[in-house]
């Protein structure tokens, strides 16, 4: 991953998106998708990542809609409580804030509240992500509210094959399953999968093994663990990197025994730090492994500030690879 | 609002009987919950029954419905059996769900009862969704989406109606307009003169019906069936009428003038509908029985809640997710 | 406070409420209430806590609204904008999920977004809780999702006295303050506040003080700490209570220095367990104390699954005061 | 659509030129993003100039302003320093917020530019806000809100319409309605056949006019101030217009086919309206003036825009809060 260079076979992650897309479509008439902006008409979305697909499905089966998130949100649910696996594209996660009613109050629950007697198969995918300056209500990571929310699944990919592999199986999961994808990283390119290739939800990865100290991380953060353990390499030092992919719930045991090696650990993600997603991961592995562990659990993750337009001020603000390498010091003493 | 002429004779049996169960459910839980045989909080349905009885009398089991904590009413005029209903509402294992969601959540596929939710306005959106599933599978089914004439002003009304009339789905949006959204009335809370208005505004096919005569409604419903079932997108019914115990039990309707509750309940649809059915020769005694029948129903229901056990307190890890959650 | 019998002073929680905003709309010309039902010709609001209000202050300034927060919300924004005070109402915190976009793009982010040329100084009233047989929809506590962004303040009361004072000091703060109620604990008494009571925004309160190991919570979670460590101190354990107050930004120093003191802790919520705000108090103390615990930092708090209706269910699921002792002895050993 | 008679012509005159500014403005933000001498993401005005021109001439400078990402154009029609707003756009300590809103942020109290949002519909909300405090305050100020026709599809347009109108506050909401929203057409998206129909369906005073022939907008616009201002209440306005250059800068538009963009192109409302003041015997040197004058405000305004400092890092920890924020 920390290797950039394109290869013959390479791939962006927007593409391998759409192929999963494509294969689930392909694979199970069930799956619908609903957005802005997404079918061909209207430019396969704004992102290009739905491309294809409603010249291939049609637009029964893929759908632009009115700017509606609720709507839309609310459309997948009552589709997927008979039978359909739709996919709703909220172009970006800051307009998740218009649909968490639907999300929350209905997706999450609707099982729950009707003792197992419906399900809801759905996943939404949004894109977010500082770095593309656009400043303060564009590039939310928003991932800590979702994870909190029982019966939501998160997930995040780092790269195009798990990207594949991941919304694949989100799409024909059956509980609602929130995908987050990172704006900048739709044109970062990486290995392609093969067309079977699979990915299981709640189970982390490990890229990367060493033994002085863990790395957890996900989605855009998993690139600057790559680099920043290269950088510590030099150093002599020896990063175990741990991709958790699902972020809720997240793999306990996969981390646990990570860390039960290393005796350390930095959780890092673009979020803010405050009240993020690091927090529970970082509680998680005090509470099994306090005695183990040779200093506490860091954590990395952006300022207390809404995302700042300069380029200078967003820089200062966002998490790094700087910040990696500087967090494990500390504890590495 | 057109007047129309009677329906036929079966048909006002069919919603007299609906609606009379409705009612009857209505007084016994209110006496439950008076003597402290069941501790809920309860939203009263008496007043509102024709209103459903009647629309889900233009629809099959099989269509779909999408109701609000108010749902009593439109649970049981969807054919919700009363047993498992009564259960739920007691927070009993052999609800409808377990006794996880309880009154303001009932579900119930099998009789069509999809979704009910306590919050305002958000069953629009969903309902979409099942008229979308319906539109792509061509299964010919219908969706009744109910909610009342608050639940307009919320933002998932618009984007839902206008959603449901871009894509022509098959989808029945039933605001029963009882003047009032919690304590407040309607004209504080609307800028338009009606809820047809809106309905019109965002180009849909929209009728205001009185909800409390029973072939009005039935006629103004089985229009609106009609109309989705040949593919020609939804209608906003809206129908007037009258909650008579407040927007849940307790509230004393302090809010409502003296005279406007005395002429609704002068207005009271349930023995307007009885009488007519007198009025068609239909004799007192099969009027009666059927109330009888009703009653025994209600009580074998009631009785059955009150029997069941609980759900045992780790049920709360199971369905959360398709897996069972670890302790 | 765990005595709840009644005093001849003492005034409910609600009640509480209700002299603050009396008082703030007395003192500044400026506050304004917007809410449903709050003005006295609809009741005075569902649970009576604005009662009294619009027939001292006029409805210009107590507003009964149609059902639309995300209307009210962006009212209160506007108004805010332009040197009012509003207090706006949520009725029940699961509906702030249908107005999180004003909240959150909005409300919280205004400030920073003009270079600090405008301020939003609103107060947003909202109660939730468990125990009410509401069920899934009605009962969420959602003040994580509040905590974790930027430009918020999030506030909650555990007695009248507290819930009189920073009531008063949520609505004449130049920030936008989040304040959460507890639906149940409207009705509990305590010891009424003097007309002048204040308690500051950002300060934590110690109510009782002990030696070996600190509960750390707020709002409905104080009255049961306050339980467990009477029923602990049978078994000859002392526990420090920490009642924050404002749960973001919390109060670092004192919930540290009482940790550095006690060497132990617990944090304590209603709200579901996993990713809570539990998480980011307990990680700031490994943070920053993980030498000198015994133990690592122990989180109470509800179970992994939307609010059950049925009684039984959700008191297996809910936070509890067995939790509190129990999470107590497994860490003292 | 009515037919308006001519404006004064010293109206004229004022619209003009601040249409003016607006077009010469885009031109060479494109012009410098082009050049790579910015590098930031840009939504295009060019053929809504007239639209917020003459509604921006019907106000006042301290009427307040609440517009969207697209609001270059109200912002300058309102009256907004070209500096303080190039030095934001470019992410320089000297804009209008310091470099931390941006474009899509703009904030400028003192001409009234009050709020900025990039997410649709929101500003509707808030500007009830702004309105609600000038009733309370009797400060006899107006706001103008502008969005476009796909916000018009979102709750909070619903929510914020129905809540100005039961209060008759001084709000005017201007749709330009430029037939797309991103890369899809009204027709696609709106159940209802204008967006006049959905004010309409609210109760609200509403009124569809060309936008682009600024007699007619400025007529409308008046109208609509003169109605808030009297305390009668909103008005929505629907300006039809267009705009030339996609929805950000690298959309190609190739959603629009091409005889409505050719069409559109020939109804350019800048051409027309420079014609209409030679056509009122102002010379073309007074115009060329005008011209001129907004040429070198604009040339001073990039080049402060250019030379001006980076906000340093650390900045992210202030207007946080009321206080800095600790490292
Ligand atoms: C989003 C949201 N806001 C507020 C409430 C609280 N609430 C519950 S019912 C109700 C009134 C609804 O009135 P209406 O839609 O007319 O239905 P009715 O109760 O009269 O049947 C309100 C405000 C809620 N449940 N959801
Ligand atoms: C809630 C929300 N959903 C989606 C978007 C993405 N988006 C930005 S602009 C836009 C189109 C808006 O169209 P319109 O309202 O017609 O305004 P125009 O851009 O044409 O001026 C969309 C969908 C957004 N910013 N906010
Ligand atoms: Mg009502
Ligand atoms: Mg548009």
């Amino acid at each position: 991953m920390s290797d950039t260079a394109e290869k013959p076979k390479d791939i962006m992650f927007a593409q391998a998106l759409n192929m999963a897309m494509n294969k689930a479509m392909a694979d199970d008439p069930k799956v619908i998708l609903l957005g802005e902006d997404i079918a061909d008409k209207e430019g396969g979305g704004v992102f290009k990542v739905t491309a294809g697909l409603s010249g291939t499905y049609g637009t029964d089966r893929v759908r632009s809609t009115p700017i509606s998130e609720q709507a839309i949100v609310g459309a997948a649910v009552g589709a997927a409580l008979v039978g359909y696996k739709p996919v709703a594209e909220i172009m970006l996660m800051n307009f998740i804030t218009v649909a968490m009613d639907q999300i929350v109050n209905h997706a999450a629950k609707l099982r729950f509240m009707s003792g197992g007697q419906t399900s809801v198969p759905l996943t939404i995918r949004t894109t977010t992500g500082a770095g593309t300056g656009l400043g303060g209500q564009h590039s939310d990571m928003l991932e800590a509210w979702l994870a909190h929310v029982p019966g939501l699944k998160v997930v995040a990919a780092s790269n195009p094959q798990d990207a594949y592999g991941l919304l694949y199986s989100s799409i024909m999961d059956d509980n609602p399953v929130i995908f987050i994808e990172n704006t900048p990283g739709y044109f970062v390119k990486g290995p392609a999968p093969a067309a079977d290739h699979t990915v299981p939800l709640g189970k982390a990865s490990i890229p990367r093994e060493g033994t002085d100290i863990t790395l957890i991380g996900y989605g855009s953060a998993i690139s600057r663990c790559h680099a920043a353990a290269d950088k510590l390499a030099e150093d002599g030092i020896s990063c175990e990197i741990v991709d958790l992919r699902t972020i809720a719930p997240f793999d306990e045991e996969t981390v646990l025994k990570s860390v039960a090696k290393t005796k350390a650990a930095v959780v890092v993600h673009e979020a803010v730090r405050s009240f993020g997603t690091g927090a529970e991961i970082s509680s998680r592995i005090h509470e099994e492994l306090f005695s183990e562990l040779r200093a506490p659990v860091g954590r990395v993750g952006s300022g207390y500030a809404p995302v700042p337009f300069s380029p200078a001020i967003e820089k200062a603000w966002m998490f790094s690879q700087d910040d990696i390498e500087r967090e494990v010091h500390k504890i590495l003493g | 609002m057109a007047s129309t002429d009677m329906v036929d004779k079966d048909v006002l049996v069919d919603i007299f009987t609906r609606a009379d169960l409705i009612m009857q459910s209505d007084i016994k839980f209110r006496q439950m919950i008076g003597a402290g045989q069941l501790q809920i909080v309860y939203y009263p349905v008496r007043g509102q029954e024709v209103v459903s009885s009647a629309m889900m009398a233009a629809v099959n089991q099989d269509d779909y419905l999408v109701t609000i904590y108010r749902g009593l009413h439109d649970q049981l005029a969807k054919g919700i059996p009363s047993k498992e209903l009564w259960a739920e509402f007691a927070g009993k294992m052999t609800g409808t769900c377990k006794g996880k969601g309880g009154p303001m959540h009932i579900t119930h596929p099998a009789t069509g009862v999809m979704v009910t939710t306590g919050i305002v306005g958000s069953g629009i959106p969903i309902a979409n969704g099942l008229g979308l599933a319906s539109q792509l599978e061509k299964d010919g089914k219908v969706t009744v989406c109910c909610f009342g004439d608050g639940a307009t002003n919320i933002g998932a009304f618009h984007e839902g109606l206008n959603m449901a009339q871009i894509w022509k789905l098959p989808v029945i949006f039933l605001c029963q307009n009882n003047l009032y959204g919690e304590h407040t009335h309607m004209r504080d809370t609307t800028g338009s003169a009606s809820i047809k208005q809106r309905g019109e505004g965002l180009g849909m096919r929209s009728v205001q019906v009185n909800g409390n005569d029973a072939s009005a409604m039935y006629t103004a419903a089985k229009e609106a069936v009609d109309h989705a079932r040949a593919g020609n997108g939804p209608t906003l019914i809206e129908a007037m009428t009258f909650r008579f115990h407040g927007h849940l039990l307790g509230d004393t309707s302090h809010y409502i003038p003296k005279e406007e509750m005395e002429q609704a309940k002068k207005d009271d649809p349930m023995p307007i509908l009885r009488q007519q059915l007198l009025d068609l020769q239909i004799s007192e005694a099969d009027v009666a029985a059927i109330e009888a029948k009703n009653a025994a129903i209600i009580e074998e229901a009631a009785q059955f809640a009150l029997d069941s056990d609980y759900p045992p307190g780790d049920e709360y890890r199971i369905d959360v997710l398709d897996v069972e959650i670890a302790a």
